[in-house]
């Protein structure tokens, strides 16, 4: 869990490192902001992982430290650091034009777990028990860190889980070649130490020998639904909406079920040529299981084009040299069957891009008239997951897309039944399930207790020195090292991904910016001599004479002016900053100075 | 040191330093000065301490000589006058004595005041010629690229002492001290807001202000009057300092190596245009001289 | 308006200084920038081959003398690269940090040379062909009568692989699916043309797919190709001729339809009015078919330039997108194909 | 278009920012060429500001044959700064190469970029300097040492070379700059070799047999004070002034190391008035200033002339008047150099036309001061004090000064300091010496020395006669003829460092058969009248190519010689441009006879 601003914290070793005891915390907007806009890494993880210092820690040498920071915002480190969509790294000023890569954060949340002590002890902050009781049903990795925060802050947790094995799509949508199961369940049992109660093989239902949601609430004071997305979305065909056409259809199958079923034990099988359809982790991993199967021929067929589909570019490479094919703009139309039932071939009708989707993805529009067939033995469709209710006996009320619907409480309609992860989002990533997971404990905390017992602050430490030198900046990112081919076929256990070396890691952590860093000039004493702008490596400190307030009060653009009587200050603008601290070497009036600011939970 | 971690909120600073008006002060122009370059500091000192006074900028002369600090005219938004190396006394003298309504700055660097210029400044201050003198003294010739000054320390290596400079640098609080200057007092670049403060006051004074300013020459000098170094070395003035007290100045001024920052003598005597006019009340009221 | 009109065209290949000229005819006052990565002012690609036969200055292989650039006021930027293309303001932003605004944008960056993946790691053990510089270096590094190893053997790298046999060196062809890329032919066609490709004294290799290469020995052979099948192929340089990918990274944040390549109608217009797309670079719509379709080919790839420029200035003709694509043996038992055309 | 010459002659304009390090780069460059064996002419222009943002620009032509002035197309531009690199794109010829900053950190405008303006027969090379020096130090610092490397690398000059000319020039400095700024040439050099060379400019091997060992890289300062160190010089007051200052520098490093003395004075006026002193004293003495330090020396000129003291005064001219331009050339002060003074003050004023000739004139000017017992002004311009040639000095010093003679004095003969003599010359003692004693005054004065108004007319007749023959002192050129003998269509007359580019327009004009002569005139006073009408004669039309306004030279010399001239003057702060000359050499052939009276032109005049 986040530290809590106390001076016990200062005693470890850790991210306070690098500055002395002395820092203030601010509920400022503007401070607010600036991390916000300044942490663009931090800020597009959906869990709130403090990044930098993380990987400062790597940098240190500490990868313990590094993976407690990890677990304060996602207890799932090892997990994420394989298999997370990595939002962070689309937005890693280390990658914005002309700074090159951005930094392999996710590689590095993998090193942090994969280098700590074998004797790594975790680092919880426990509360006192509260007596209150919750109960949350399903064990994926929004029930499970949800779990996790409600026993740290004194809740008695129970989890409810359908399968034989705890981690839902961890455990049964993610193939072990991209997820190894010893780590997988390391890491849950690490989250479910403190004294939660898992009850596995119990579904929560209205069937026999199932548990009523009534009785749940009726033992229970809090009930969190973490059920997620277990069902795969039908494919809609042309003269078949519902995509009934599936059904029955030999060697046809929802890539989902295929995962699943497989997960759970049952042996598989895949003909000669496989066809798959969807865009998404899911798709590629049907495929890559599919070559691993013996497949001689697979392809993934996407409405739009590889630019624009879910999923990182090295999933997508790793793919291709498995010899998987990528053929975009199609949408099949429908499905063709030989006399005995089996799939043959898939219809397909030729897309062109249209405009953007809200969620930042392309459309495809289907163009009349140009259908072609592909033939096919196998035929496995991903297109997606949605929620099923059947497992409630009241009704709660639902969204538009016929998920659950939770206010900012995250309380569905029925008075302390609480819903989080894909169940509330519809099929989404682990790290937002992760982070839906933690919100709402959070929120559940307070309802239980009757009021917050925590809230964000700003806090900025006093850094003494420059932490980086100009020259990592020209270090390039390292890829992630991987099997050889050879080796990965016909095994499904094989992990791919083999993971960075200790110098490997802090080679790829000095490339980190360490954006929490916040170089600022006293303009007071400041004499205007620009002996910084002098020695700057990027257009990054300017002669100002306004800027820009957002309206939710946080900054915008410097207005920069070349003109001596508009000068009104000398300002470093963060968001060219590349922390390489030249200018704080060369101040004559040494009125730059640097804080870290860290988003940080205080006791209220 | 938790100055270094409270906020600032750039905003509101650069309100603040709109709505105090010095900036208007300033050319349109960036000085050509080295980065890191003290003067700047003086620059933004005296833009301060006109707008302080409320002298208006038709109202200011500033004068300066050859030299990097006499590139100062260029930099700031009132009437400039960039002379000869080392005639800059005489030509402020006769900028004053025609309008006795101008506030004239003199400027100039150590070379040019105690080098060439060096025989003009007993005469500008034994007169009390109601003009402001300021000397940047950083200790080295920098636009000749770097030859020793007279402040140049004794031992410092450059480019004319490459055996180093043997020759006892000159005391400037002293000479002027002995030549009754009327203000007297110094300052430091590396102290932006004593400065202004010191500026404000030898402007205001009555008569002929001299106030020193030490400056490090970025380019120049690594080695001798550095940031670093000064930072350490300068200190206050005592607050009991009788600034009346012309031998006490003496021995303040004399103290240290580097003499504390401050004023040292301030003395209220005619000055050269109140003689004049004295000289002028005198003739009208003598008998007329027989022929 | 006031200011003359400045057409910005990215990329100086044939489609783009067809472009050029015609624009400057159609319109005396209007500034024209041209943007390219290459060193060179305009050369024929066709015409590279004949380094082998010692045409090697490059101010031989120009095809307009430099001044004709000052004398049709077209700035030529050399060694500029394009990070950036913003369609709604109208800017380009070059990787040196430049911004230039456009009225209308020409996209003519072409393609670069398809590498399979599982080769990509070994690009630096491949020779291209797709500069004056590339093809100079594979004439430098190929020593007399060695042995040149074409991995695809698109129609650029036939054109190339029969200049080299011609010139007395020999040259092994390892298939890939793209064989004779762009064009697709039947089995039994494609068996015809490799067979005469043989006659020529082409080695054929359609046996497995090439999975490695790697330096060789000081003593032996530079480089060893290895097949799927074990199969080791010595020679002295590797060529990769898998066809062209379209060169569009720097388009991907213009705001513009993207497929393999540009989008574009055909007039050749992307979905952003002021910019259009000519050459390797885009797909046209293809109206018969319903499918947004390359047009690769030296003639076709100028056309589209010199029509793509008239579009700009406002003339409505449309690029016919059914061009002959034909690959055949003449009674010689030579290769003759539409693409090779100019 | 201009086409390289056959064998090596390749001219480098490196341009940047003050502080980019153009000037730097241009001196290693200039000194390896020297030391590869190769002639070299060097000429650097820099602004005033210290490290402001002014424009630096410096030029290099390596030959192999012996060159006489700049080229006016260079053959390769290294920009190290676009804004100001930019109007030197021009100056490129074509095919030759274009070197630039191709990945730069600050936002541009549009065509604020080199690229924009590279015409497409230039060859560019784009490369990433900043990161090459980033890489290789870490620091941006060494870019212009990282696109030197490039340079070298691209043009293949042998980097051992430049390795040893990096680490004499940063060998005062910690060993870590020399380290680093080797890394970051390296870094160039790699960087180069990875790139495909268009371009047709090639560095040859050098023909002449001598070896760089042997040349001396000088500047016209540097050859000054050499030969006032050959010459035996004891004392040196002086005063900083652009662009006479290093002559002082190079004095406060060598010479308290030959036992003599230096010292740097309040100002000019006491720098001449030391030197005069110590004159008088018998030792061999100099300073150096420019046009404004000669205009505040003028006073002690005077006196020395009056005294008839010796002492040198060597003058580097910048534009004037008054402050000027401090660091642009002109021929100006020669008015001032010859007549300055209350007075008639006739001294002797030498000025060379090359570095060689500042080496020879400034190695002589002590036994010519000390024989006509006058001020001698040796002078030259910042062109040609700052502008770097190969000079091969005699293996041994032939300027040491010959043993001094004593007066011998008759019984009972009265010593006379200023004896008015058949040659003019007195015996003069100095101090230290018995029997000799005297008095030297400011005043007119009598052969004793006592002032005196009664023989002022025979003491100037005496001050003027004395200094004739020096147009013929034994071992010095006071003028020299080149080009074709007899009569010829236009003959030029030049002076000082413009020389240079007379020289080369001979050569020019000489392959587009014009009959062409040129004398070049070294001593300016006395002036060496016989030979110069002698030319004159000669030529249908004479034309003096001068950098100032009015044409000091050509109203000496149609004052002297009472014969038009055509003038050709410019005050443009460079260099006057061949081609200028060039023009207008064929405007006055194609001009039927001699204007009657003296034309005046200006070189814009010609251009426009």
């Amino acid at each position: 869990m986040p530290e809590s601003d106390s001076k016990a914290n200062t005693g470890r070793s850790g991210p306070t490192l690098g500055c002395d005891d002395g820092y203030i915390t601010s509920e400022d907007p503007r401070d607010f902001g600036w991390v916000k806009e300044n942490v663009p890494c931090q800020t597009a993880c959906p869990a709130g992982t403090d990044i930098p210092t993380y990987i400062w820690e790597i940098l240190q040498g500490r990868p313990g430290d590094s993976y407690e920071i990890n677990r304060e915002a996602n207890v799932l480190p090892g997990i994420l650091g394989r298999i997370c969509s990595r939002p962070c790294e689309g937005k890693c000023r280390h990658g914005w034009p002309g700074n090159g890569d951005p930094v392999s954060i996710c590689h590095l949340k993998r090193a942090a777990a994969d280098l700590k002590d074998r004797g790594h002890r975790l680092n919880e902050s426990l509360y006192a028990p509260s007596g209150k009781k919750v109960a949350i049903i399903g064990s994926g990795p929004a029930g499970v860190a949800a779990a996790h925060d409600l026993s740290l802050m004194g809740h008695d947790v129970t989890v409810f889980e359908r399968e034989e094995r705890p981690g839902g799509m961890l455990a049964y949508g993610i193939p072990e070649f991209r997820l190894p199961r010893e780590i997988l369940h390391e890491e849950i049992h690490n989250a479910l130490r403190l004294g939660v109660t898992l009850k596995t093989g119990v579904t929560v239902g209205n069937g026999k020998g199932e548990i009523p949601l009534a009785s749940l609430r009726a033992d229970f004071d809090a009930v969190l639904l973490a059920t997620g997305c277990m069902k795969a979305i039908d494919l809609p065909l042309r003269d078949d909406p519902d995509g009934h056409a599936m059904h029955g259809l030999g060697q046809a199958k929802y890539g989902f079920d295929f995962l699943l079923e497989m997960h759970r034990g049952e042996a598989k099988t895949v003909g000669k040529r496989v066809a798959v359809v969807g865009a998404g982790f899911t798709a590629l991993d049907c495929a890559r299981v599919a070559y691993r199967l013996g497949a001689e021929e697979v392809t993934i067929h996407l409405r739009t084009t590889e630019e624009y589909i879910p999923v990182t570019r090295e999933e997508i490479l790793e793919a291709k040299r498995e010899n998987v094919a990528l053929l975009g703009l199609r949408t099949p139309v429908a499905l063709k069957a030989d006399k005995d039932g089996t799939i043959k071939a898939v219809e397909f009708a030729q897309n062109r891009l249209g405009g953007w989707r809200e969620n930042g993805r392309r459309k495809a529009i289907p163009i009349a008239g140009s259908e072609f067939e592909v033939g096919c033995d196998t035929l496995l469709v991903a297109i997606g997951q949605r929620t099923v209710h059947d497992l409630l006996d009241e009704k709660i009320a639902l969204d538009r897309w016929n998920n659950a619907e939770v206010g900012d409480d995250w309380m569905t309609s029925l008075e302390g039944v609480f819903a989080a992860g894909d169940y509330v989002k519809g099929a989404s990533t682990v790290i937002e399930a992760v982070g839906q997971g933690r919100k709402a404990a959070q929120a559940m905390d307070t309802w239980l207790m009757g009021k917050p017992r925590r809230k964000q602050v700003v806090r900025i430490e006093r850094v003494e020195e420059p932490l980086r030198q100009r020259a990592f900046d020209f270090i390039e990112r390292h890829h992630m090292p991987t099997q050889a081919i050879t080796t990965r076929v016909h095994d499904l256990g094989c992990e791919v991904e083999t993971g960075y070396d200790p110098d490997l890691a802090r080679e790829e952590a000095k490339r980190c910016y360490l954006c929490n860093l916040h170089y600022k000039i006293d303009i007071d004493n400041c004499i205007y001599c620009r002996a910084c702008i002098d020695v700057a490596p990027k257009n990054c400190i300017k002669m100002v004479d306004g800027i820009k307030i957002n309206p939710d009060g946080t900054y915008g653009d410097l207005s920069e002016t070349a003109e001596w009587d508009h000068v009104g200050a000398i300002w470093i603008d963060n968001n060219e900053c590349i922390r390489c601290g030249a200018c704080y070497q060369v101040c004559p009036t040494k009125c730059i100075s640097i804080t870290r600011n860290r988003l940080v939970m205080q006791e209220v | 040191m938790n100055e270094h971690v409270n906020p600032v909120y750039l905003e509101d600073k650069l309100d603040e330093i709109r709505a105090d008006g010095h900036l208007s002060y300033r050319s349109k122009s960036l000085p050509t000065w080295c980065p890191g370059c003290g003067y700047f500091s003086m620059q933004e000192g005296l833009t301060i301490a006109l707008n302080r006074l409320g002298i208006a900028k038709e109202n200011a002369v500033v004068v300066s000589g050859i030299g990097c600090a006499s590139r100062f005219p260029f930099f700031v938004d009132t009437y400039g006058f960039h002379t000869l190396h080392g005639r800059t006394m005489p030509v402020a003298t006769g900028i004053k004595i025609a309008n006795d309504a101008l506030s004239v700055v003199a400027i100039g660097g150590d070379g040019d005041a105690f080098a060439i210029g060096g025989g003009h400044i007993p005469h500008a201050a034994r007169r009390n010629v109601d003009i402001t003198y300021m000397v940047f003294d950083n200790g080295i010739y920098g636009l000749t690229k770097g030859q020793t000054s007279p402040t140049t320390a004794q031992g410092f290596k450059s480019k004319t002492t490459p055996y180093e400079n043997l020759d006892m640098p000159l005391h400037p609080l002293m000479m002027l001290l002995s030549y009754r200057a009327s203000w007297i007092g110094q300052a430091y670049a590396g102290r932006p807001h004593h400065l202004a403060e010191m500026m404000t006051q030898a402007i205001a004074h009555k008569g002929f202000s001299y106030l020193h300013i030490l400056s490090p020459c970025v380019t120049f000098d690594k080695t001798d009057r550095t940031y670093g170094k000064l930072n350490m070395q300068v200190h206050d003035l005592s607050e009991d300092h009788d600034t009346s007290d012309l031998i006490a100045a003496m021995q303040q001024a004399s103290a240290a190596e580097i003499p504390a920052l401050g004023v040292y003598y301030v003395e209220d005597r005619p000055t050269l245009s109140e003689e004049m006019d004295e000289i002028s009340r005198r003739a009208r009221n003598a008998p007329p001289i027989a022929e | 308006m006031a200011s003359p009109l400045h057409h910005v065209i990215i990329g100086s290949g044939s489609a783009g200084f067809g472009a050029a000229v015609t624009l400057r005819k159609g319109d005396p006052d209007c500034r024209i920038s041209m943007m390219t990565m290459d060193s060179l002012p305009f050369y024929n690609r066709y015409d590279l081959p004949q380094i082998f036969q010692g045409r090697s200055d490059w101010r031989d292989m120009l095809a307009v003398p430099p001044t004709f650039f000052d004398e049709n006021r077209i700035t030529l930027r050399r060694h500029n690269r394009v990070v950036e293309v913003d369609g709604v303001a109208r800017r380009i932003r070059l990787a040196h940090q430049e911004t230039v605004g456009f009225d209308t944008l020409l996209v003519c960056s072409g393609g670069r040379a398809y590498v399979p993946e599982n080769l990509t790691d070994k690009l630096p053990l491949m020779h291209g062909m797709g500069s004056y510089e590339a093809v100079m270096r594979l004439y430098r590094d190929l020593p007399q009568g060695g042995h040149a190893i074409f991995i695809g053997g698109d129609m650029i790298g036939i054109d190339l692989m029969l200049m080299l046999v011609k010139t007395g060196y020999s040259v092994t062809l390892i298939t890939t699916p793209q064989t004779l890329w762009p064009h697709e032919v039947s089995d039994e066609k494609r068996g015809k043309i490799l067979a005469a490709l043989a006659d020529k004294g082409v080695t054929v290799v359609d046996s497995a797919r090439p999975v490695g290469i790697d330096a060789g020995s000081d003593q032996g052979a530079a480089r060893v190709v290895t097949l799927e099948d074990g199969t080791e192929i010595n020679g002295d340089v590797v060529v990769p001729a898998c066809g062209l990918v379209a060169s569009v990274e720097f388009m991907l944040r213009a705001g513009v339809d993207i497929e393999r390549g540009l989008l574009v109608n055909p007039e050749l217009g992307t979905s952003n009015e002021a910019i259009w797309a000519a050459g390797d670079v885009c797909q046209i719509w293809n109206d018969e078919d319903k499918v947004y379709q390359f047009c690769h080919g030296w003639k076709n790839v100028r056309i589209m330039g010199e029509l793509a420029a008239g579009n700009m200035q406002g003339t409505h003709r449309d690029f016919d997108v059914r061009v002959e694509d034909r690959i055949d043996l003449d009674e010689a038992g030579n290769i003759v194909s539409t693409f090779w055309e100019h | 278009m201009e086409q390289p010459r056959v064998g090596t002659d390749i001219q480098f304009a490196i341009c940047g920012s003050a502080g980019d390090g153009t000037i730097a780069a241009g001196d290693i460059m200039k000194r390896a060429a020297a030391l590869m064996g190769f002639k070299v002419i060097a000429f650097d222009i820099y602004p005033p500001e210290i490290r402001g943002f002014g424009k630096c620009i410096s030029r290099i032509r390596i030959s192999d044959a012996q060159t006489y002035s700049l080229k006016r197309h260079s053959d390769v531009l290294i920009s190290l700064n676009d804004a100001h690199a930019i109007p030197h794109v021009g100056e490129v010829r074509d095919f030759g190469a274009v070197l630039f900053e191709d990945n730069s950190i600050a936002e541009l405008p549009e065509g604020g970029h080199i690229s924009a303006h590279i015409r497409a027969a230039q060859v560019p090379y784009g490369f990433g300097i900043r990161e090459i020096s980033e890489k290789a130090t870490g620091l941006a610092r060494s870019r212009n040492i990282a696109a030197l490397g490039y340079a070298a690398g691209l043009f293949n000059m042998p980097p051992g070379i430049f390795h040893q000319i990096i680490a004499e020039k940063f060998a005062k400095k910690p060993r870590a700059v020399t380290e680093d700024n080797t890394r970051a040439f390296d870094a160039g050099v790699e960087a180069a070799a990875r790139v495909f060379k268009l371009d047709d400019v090639s560095v040859g091997r050098p023909l002449s047999a001598a070896s760089g060992a042997d040349a001396v890289m000088m500047t016209g300062n540097g050859a000054i004070a050499r030969g006032f160190l050959e010459a035996g010089i004891q004392a040196y007051f002086g005063y900083p002034i652009t662009p006479a200052s290093s002559i002082m520098e190079r004095m406060a490093a060598a010479l308290p190391r030959e036992g003599g003395r230096f010292l740097q004075t309040e100002d000019e006026i006491s720098a001449i008035a030391a030197t005069l002193g110590a004159g008088y004293a018998g030792a061999r003495a100099a300073t150096a200033t420019s046009g404004p330090g000669l205009a505040l020396m003028t006073e002690m000129m005077g006196l020395g002339v009056m005294a008839e003291v010796p002492f040198v005064v060597a003058v580097s001219q910048r534009g004037g008047p008054s402050t000027g331009l401090p660091t642009k050339t002109e021929q100006s002060d020669l008015n001032l150099a010859v007549y300055g003074g209350s007075g008639d003050a006739q001294r002797i004023v030498l000025a060379p036309t090359n570095v060689e000739g500042c080496y020879r004139c400034a190695g002589m000017a002590f036994e010519i001061a000390e024989t006509y017992q006058t001020p001698v002004v040796l002078l030259v311009d910042l062109y040609l004090s700052n502008r770097f040639e190969t000079v091969i000095p005699p293996r041994k010093n032939i300027f040491a000064p010959k043993p001094r003679k004593t007066p011998k004095m008759g019984k009972g003969e009265e010593y006379q300091r200023f004896r008015l003599t058949e040659s003019g010359v007195s015996p003069r003692s100095i101090p230290g010496e018995a029997g000799l004693t005297h008095t030297v005054t400011g005043l007119e004065h009598d052969e004793i020395g006592h002032p005196s108004d009664r023989l002022h007319n025979e003491m100037n007749a005496k001050r003027h006669h004395k200094l004739l023959p020096a147009t013929h002192f034994p071992g010095l050129t006071t003028q020299k003829r080149f080009g074709d003998s007899g009569k010829v269509d236009v003959g030029l007359l030049g002076w000082g460092s413009t020389f240079g580019e007379i020289l080369e327009t001979l050569y020019t004009a000489q392959g587009q058969d014009i009959r062409v002569a040129v004398m070049k005139v070294v001593m300016l006073s006395p002036l060496p009248v016989d030979e110069i009408a002698a030319f004159m004669d000669d030529c249908t039309h004479v034309l003096v190519p001068e950098l100032n306004f009015e044409g000091q030279f050509a109203n000496m010399i149609s004052g002297a010689t009472g014969r038009p001239v055509t003038r050709l003057t410019q005050t443009t702060g460079a260099p006057m441009l061949v081609d200028d000359i060039l023009a207008e050499l064929h405007r006055l052939i194609d001009s039927p006879a001699p204007p009657p009276t003296s034309s005046h032109r200006t070189a814009e005049g010609v251009r426009a």
